[in-house]
This record gives structure tokens, C-alpha cells and sequence, in this order.
């Protein structure tokens, strides 16, 4: 059985938004992964890390902590900030619905990680700041193939 | 991420390579608004044949560039895009404002 | 000015090692070093987190921690385990020095971390841990070049 | 890492493609060790041509093959260096005891 983790802290600076993919799509490498699967984590992580250096942390330095786990053909993916928190989570998962509409964004951050991960739950005190705890079942389509075949 | 810039007639072609986030939207931005204060290109062809990522930051300087141009009379549209960003393209209802053709010429035979 | 960490943890997997190569490139990649930088730096890494992995824990499991640190471009790697540490440390710097012989080891990891490596330190206390801090510098050919030109 | 093997007369030549350190020293023990022991190979040709990291876990397991091997009377050669591999072959001083050939074709002229 596959049994992994990695905790990684990085500060909350834009360059390392492709640092926090390059980390997962390693990490995830080790389940063999599809192109697309790979594709899905990226983004999720990206998402999540993007919005704790726009919001939690409004351009501030502060820092960031991603834990992944493997356990089996599950992938868990933690991505945490100490920053401002927030007031409305049922709001702010809305589609469209964003803070900062000045800095472009499209308010379209949770909508993309709950669409391509399987479990999306997120947990935020305003003010302390934010976990959000996706999970991604990897290899669900190869799986099956092999019961099959 | 890099970024090859192509004046066709009022067309500003907008060729993307790389990946485009957060970190790389601001350059993006920068650069395709620079050129429009020259007030030479009405329209935007955005080639996004090269882009290997694309997050809703870039969702939102595209959607950021759509609004400044289209106040202005000109058009946005985008090309060649591959699958892994037409998925968030049509997630985000992108496509229902901003047309996509498969290739550059069929965009400027169309603006 | 460049000025970014990253604090990674990860279980002592022989899996681990390429995962903290690609940690590790990913990191100086921001630095744009040349192909060869980033050859000594992923060799670098891999040795010290190897030698954690057999030595440190002697195989069984425990937590590696790497700590990367930029500063202009000036690049520091610390990867400490909390595992049963090193006995006498001058000895085990020595070309061909192994306590491990039977594993097949070659005694060069030290060697190499220090050819490849512009400063290589190690603390270690028995029955606590090691520390390896290695420092590089990137570009620096590239810095005169630019002076020069 | 990937492994390609084949018997060339008594020459087993063995490619390795990818990354040779501790993790994957051990599948390349076992797949020379399981073909010497047929006892048809003599000697060992590694085709490092396309190996992208290696470090002192691949010479440790060069080095223990090349005990066993030479042990019984046969030799081991290197083929196809790439510069990274070579750096860590002459500082490591296994170049003085393990021939290095640009070729396969070269290396098999000289067994
Ligand atoms: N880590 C966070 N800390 C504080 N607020 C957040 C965080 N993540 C998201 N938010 C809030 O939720 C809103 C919606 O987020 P999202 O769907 O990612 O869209 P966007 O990032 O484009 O605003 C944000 O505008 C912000 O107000
Ligand atoms: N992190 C560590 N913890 C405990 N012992 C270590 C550690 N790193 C190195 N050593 C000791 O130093 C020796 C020399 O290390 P090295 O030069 O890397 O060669 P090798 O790993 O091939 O033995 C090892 O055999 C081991 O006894």
C-alpha cells in the first residue's frame, strides 16, 4: 500500500505558486496519475495558494502550509493559512462571488477546485485564517479497468 | 511565461507560452494594455496554443482584458486553445462571451 | 533582490529522494541557474537525504526535514534528521569512508556533497541527529560575465 | 528508471534510462544479478546514454557488480557517458578501474 505525506511551508509570494505545483505533481507522481488527473491537482493548488496571497494575506507576507497524504489510491491535499479568515463561507464558494474584483480576479476559485477535486471542505476563522482540505481519488478510471479485465 | 506580440492590421495577436497564474498575469496584463494605449489595435487574438497552465487568475486578466476592450468598440477572441484549458474555459461560462476559433487566420477572417 | 525559503518534510522513503530533487530544482529554478547548477544541487540533496534515510534511521522510518534558504543568489540546503547522528564526523567526511559496506555503499556521499557544494557543514550529536548545511552559489559566472560586459 | 537488457555473445549490455540512485539501485541489482546467474554473460556493458541523475548510490551499485563480476573472471565496462555522470565518475576514481567507451560497438571490440 502507498502511504506518503510531505509538509511543505513556503512564504506567500506569487513565485511560488509554481513551486507549490511542482511539489504536488511530484508528490502525486507516485501514484502513477493520469495527464489529467495531474492537470486537476495543479489547479486545485494553485487556487487555494493563489487566494491565501490575495486574501488571506492581501499582499502581505505571511506563510503557507501545504500537506499532502497518500494513502492508497487517495490523495488529501491541506493548503493552510494564518491569515484574515473568512466571514461567509457559503458566500465566498459562490461562483463569481470575490472581494477583490480591482485585482481581476473572476471569483472563480472554489468553484474550480470543487469541480476538479472530489471533496473540497474548508474551514475558516475570521481573523485566525483558513484550512482547505481537498481530496482526489487517483487512478479511479484504471482501477476500475483492472477489476474488470 | 513568454509572451510574442504580432500587430495584424487593427488586430493585436497576443501569443501565450507557459504557464499563466497570478505571478504571470500582472506581465500579461502590462503588456497587451501597453500596446492598446497606442490606440493603433482595436482587437485582441489571443493564442493560447503554448499555454501548459492556466488557473482563474488567468480566467480574470482575460475577462479584465475583455471589459477594457469592448468599452472601447473592439473585440476579443481566442485560439488554439488545448484541452486542459477548455475544460476551465467552459466551466467558467467564458466561452459564452468570448469566441474561440481553432486557428489564428480563422479568428481574423472573423473580426 | 531574491529572498524566499521553503521548510519541506517528508517521511524517510527511498521514494522521497527523487521527490526532493524536484523540490529542490523547482526552488533554484527561480534563481535561473545553468543546467549544471542545478545537476550539483539535486546531486547534493539526494546524497544528504539518502544518507538520513540508510544511516540516520537505518532503514526504518523517520522524518527528514529540508530546509532551503535564498538570498540573492546565495542558496542554502539544510537537511537534518533527528536520527542516531554521527560518531566521529571527521571520519565520516573521508573519500570511501562507509560504515554500511554491506548496503554497497560507495563512502562518497560526503565527498561529493563538498565537490559539488561551496561549503558543506555538519553538526551532529549521537543519538539525536545530524544537520547538513550546505551553501551554494548560482550564477556566479554569469555575475562576472554581466560585470564584464 | 527503466532497464533494457541484452546478451550479446557473453557480453550482457545493460541500457539504463531515467534516474539511477538509492531508490532504484536495488532493481538494477536484482536484474543483473538474476541474468549472471544464468551463467551464460561474462562481462557487463552499461549503457549510460540515457541515464539523466545519478549519484553515490549508482556507484556504489556499479562498484558492487563490479566486485562480483570480476570475481569470476569477467569485466565490466561503461559506455555512452553523459558530462554530468562523467564529473562524478573521474571524482569518484571509478575511471581508473572501470573503462569508459563512447560506443557499445567500441566497448564490445575491446572485451
Ligand atoms: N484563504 C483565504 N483567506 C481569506 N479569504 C479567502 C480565502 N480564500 C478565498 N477567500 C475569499 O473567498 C472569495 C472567493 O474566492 P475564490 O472563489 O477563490 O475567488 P477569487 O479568488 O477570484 O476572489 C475571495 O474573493 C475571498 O474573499
Ligand atoms: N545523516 C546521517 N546520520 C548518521 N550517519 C551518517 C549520516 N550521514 C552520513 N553518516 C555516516 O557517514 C558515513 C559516510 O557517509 P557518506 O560519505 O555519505 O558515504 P555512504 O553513504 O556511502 O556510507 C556513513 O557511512 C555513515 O556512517
Amino acid at each position: 500500500m502507498v502511504q506518503n505525506f510531505l509538509k511543505l511551508e513556503i512564504p506567500s509570494k506569487s513565485e511560488n505558486e509554481s513551486l507549490a505545483r511542482i511539489v504536488i505533481s511530484a508528490f502525486a507522481a507516485q501514484l502513477d496519475p493520469t495527464i489529467e488527473e495531474i492537470s486537476d491537482l495543479k489547479i486545485a493548488v494553485s487556487e487555494a495558494v493563489t487566494n491565501a496571497i490575495i486574501h488571506a494575506y492581501d499582499s502581505e507576507e505571511g506563510i503557507i502550509y501545504i500537506h499532502a497524504f497518500l494513502e492508497e489510491n487517495k490523495l488529501t491535499l491541506e493548503v493552510i493559512d494564518h491569515g484574515m479568515g473568512i466571514e461567509d463561507l457559503e458566500q465566498a464558494r459562490q461562483p463569481l462571488f470575490t472581494t477583490k474584483p480591482e485585482l481581476e480576479r473572476s471569483g472563480m476559485g472554489f468553484t474550480i477546485m470543487e469541480s476538479f477535486m472530489d471533496k473540497v471542505e474548508v474551514e475558516s476563522f475570521p481573523g485566525q485564517g483558513t484550512t482547505v482540505r481537498m481530496v482526489k481519488e487517483i487512478n479511479k478510471n484504471k482501477k476500475v479497468q483492472s477489476k474488470e479485465g | 511565461m513568454e509572451i510574442e506580440l504580432k500587430l495584424v492590421r487593427k488586430n493585436l495577436i497576443v501569443r501565450l507560452k507557459g504557464e499563466l497564474d497570478h505571478h504571470t498575469a500582472s506581465c500579461f496584463r502590462e503588456e497587451v494594455e501597453r500596446e492598446f494605449e497606442k490606440e493603433i489595435a482595436q482587437n485582441l487574438v489571443l493564442n493560447l496554443g503554448e499555454l501548459t497552465f492556466m488557473d482563474s487568475s488567468g480566467l480574470g486578466v482575460i475577462l479584465g482584458r475583455y471589459r477594457r476592450i469592448t468599452e472601447k468598440g473592439g473585440k476579443v477572441v481566442v485560439t488554439n486553445m488545448q484541452p486542459q484549458v477548455e475544460r476551465l474555459y467552459s466551466l467558467s461560462g467564458l466561452q459564452k462571451i468570448i469566441p474561440h476559433y481553432r486557428r489564428e487566420e480563422e479568428a481574423l477572417r472573423n473580426l
